[in-house]
């Protein structure tokens, strides 16, 4: 159960590819800052492969007016509740 | 819940120290304690006291001063990182034969020991970080 | 063909970094000291001109305004890459300004028609 | 399944940015304070390890003289993301120090077996 | 006839992508500091596109011990020559 | 032929500032002239005084300074982003209440409208950046 959060936009590929290669059916990725536009429906496919849990910072979506429907977003207290109900986390930037 | 923080974003520039901040009061408000948070990297800039900032913008590094006043925390400045970097306290000033400093009160300057020992301490260890 | 002005190029995402600020801060001073000045969005730089956008929930000041601005400096060319907005699924009308849309084959003479390309 | 120690996972290339330097430090403090460490080699990172290195023309310290030093220092686990190797054309040989690799499905257990991960 | 310069490593391959959609036969593409990784073997398909002049920087091959071969090299004078030769530089970082 | 230079690198942790550096003395060692090095962004940091370096390692700051004073050469840090870093003069010092400054002699402080002059007045402006 590990929770990792990833801040880097679309353009840096090899970042979310390298979190999905470690992210487990068990885990949760949480997007954070830039992180927040890979909920673009443009980059659905690239995310198809994750098995784990996707979240989005919510103060992030709203700062860029992301809507994100189809993905569950959380509020800084939900970001803690996160780190606690998982086993440790991990920070790809 | 025992945290520990590690941050490596400088307080300008990019978004990871700002994050880092509202997280930790985040921890604070969920009953959890904060162990220490740890600059390392150009996050070590988070602990200069000569930020000034605009007045309708937020100046990140008296925000940590505030914090850590109200709560106890330990701000802890990777004493290597910093001083490469022109982050000093009175006491490296000296030694560097400096006339001037910049560490800003409730910062301290200490070894990655600090690091280390932030990790065994600690029931989960967080990083704020900026690529580059 | 003349070859006259500052090309600023911004590749970035707003809010992670503030290179999207201070990417238009250059513009506005070259607009000042009247040069004539072109902006590039490119990459995740587009993303910096969708409108809606609330920043101060995370401690930062809203780009948009002073976006909404640019005309009133006289900042006429804002040209953003076609193919950056198509790989982000994104449309002109999301834009918070008219943009100049550039093909990726125009992007060599978008570098040629200037003096001087900042990258920010 | 025991979950100790700290695994720190660097993805720099080495001398354009001092993350490789900065991850090394920190792998070499956890010995001192005998903390079990891995260090995980992924990305660019791989590049870290590669043989033959001479910053001095670029102003840096030559990082494979630390890295030849970490077995003394009882670090015993450097792994490296097979992938990455091989999406580089690199070969183990090529590396400056025996290695343990990792296949890309083995990376979860990897993080799975720390207590800790840093990412430098 | 413009000089482009670029320091990401290969994991940015966004960065090269947008290089190479600017860069045409005349001008000239000078790999610095991380650039340089860009002239192992492994990436020539990438750079296939590439229509221009390709240079790398003489002391970050030295520093990584790359030997490039194939790839024409600059010391620093030379990085100069090549910002006079050309008519602007542009820097991709 | 007239070059300005831009660096947005910090003098530590990427190694843009340090191939400015060497890109500054072989414009000059090729007998053209040099109107201006902007410092903008994280670049303002090489204008620190306090960078404190190992002896066996380059302090950059000091190398800027040292070829300023050789050539007379004119270093400008963007005013705007270096206070918000904490890079301030005893002028700034005294405008921000401040009881210490830490801009390194040879450098100077002073707006974007620098840079947007270097750009008018040069044959070439190359930058030296670094992602983020």
């Amino acid at each position: 159960m590990v929770l990792h959060t990833l801040n880097q936009a679309p353009a840096n590929a090899a970042c979310m590819a390298s979190a999905l290669n470690t992210i487990t059916s068990e885990d949760t990725l949480l997007l954070i800052e830039d992180g927040v536009y890979w909920t673009l429906p443009a980059f659905a496919s690239q995310l198809a492969n994750l098995t784990g849990r996707l979240v989005a910072l919510e103060a992030d979506l709203k700062a860029r007016d992301l809507k994100a429907d189809a993905v569950e977003s959380v509020d800084d207290a939900g970001f803690v509740a996160l780190c606690v109900s998982h086993d440790k986390v991990v920070s790809w930037f | 819940m025992i945290f520990s923080i590690v941050v490596q974003a400088p307080p300008v520039q990019t978004q990871g120290a700002e994050t880092a901040l509202r997280f930790a009061r985040a921890v604070l408000a969920a009953g959890h304690s904060i162990h220490r948070i740890f600059f390392y990297r150009d996050g070590v800039h988070n602990g200069s006291a000569l930020t000034c900032t605009p007045q309708d913008e937020f100046n990140i590094p008296q925000q940590w001063q505030e914090l850590a006043q109200q709560h106890k925390l330990d701000l802890v400045v990777c004493i290597a990182a910093a001083v490469r970097r022109g982050v000093i306290n009175e006491q490296e000033a000296v030694r560097y034969k400096q006339d001037q400093w910049n560490l800003r009160d409730s910062f301290e300057l200490s070894g990655l020991g600090q690091l280390v020992e932030a990790c065994i301490q600690s029931d989960r260890v967080v990083t704020f970080g900026a690529r580059s | 063909m003349s070859t006259e002005g500052i090309l600023v190029m911004t590749r970035s995402a707003p809010y992670g970094s503030s290179a999207a600020r201070d990417a238009l801060d250059v513009a506005l001073t070259c607009s000042v000291f009247e040069q004539p000045v072109t902006l590039l969005f490119l990459d995740d730089g587009v993303f910096q001109l969708l409108k809606g956008q609330s920043p101060s929930v995370i401690g930062q000041k809203n780009l948009n305004a002073v976006q909404q601005s640019l005309p009133l400096y006289d900042i006429k060319r804002l040209c953003v890459s076609t193919s950056s907005l198509e790989q982000r699924g994104l449309r002109q009308d999301e834009l918070i300004l008219p943009v100049e849309l550039v093909d990726d084959a125009a992007l060599p003479a978008l570098l040629a028609q200037h003096r001087h390309v900042l990258s920010i």
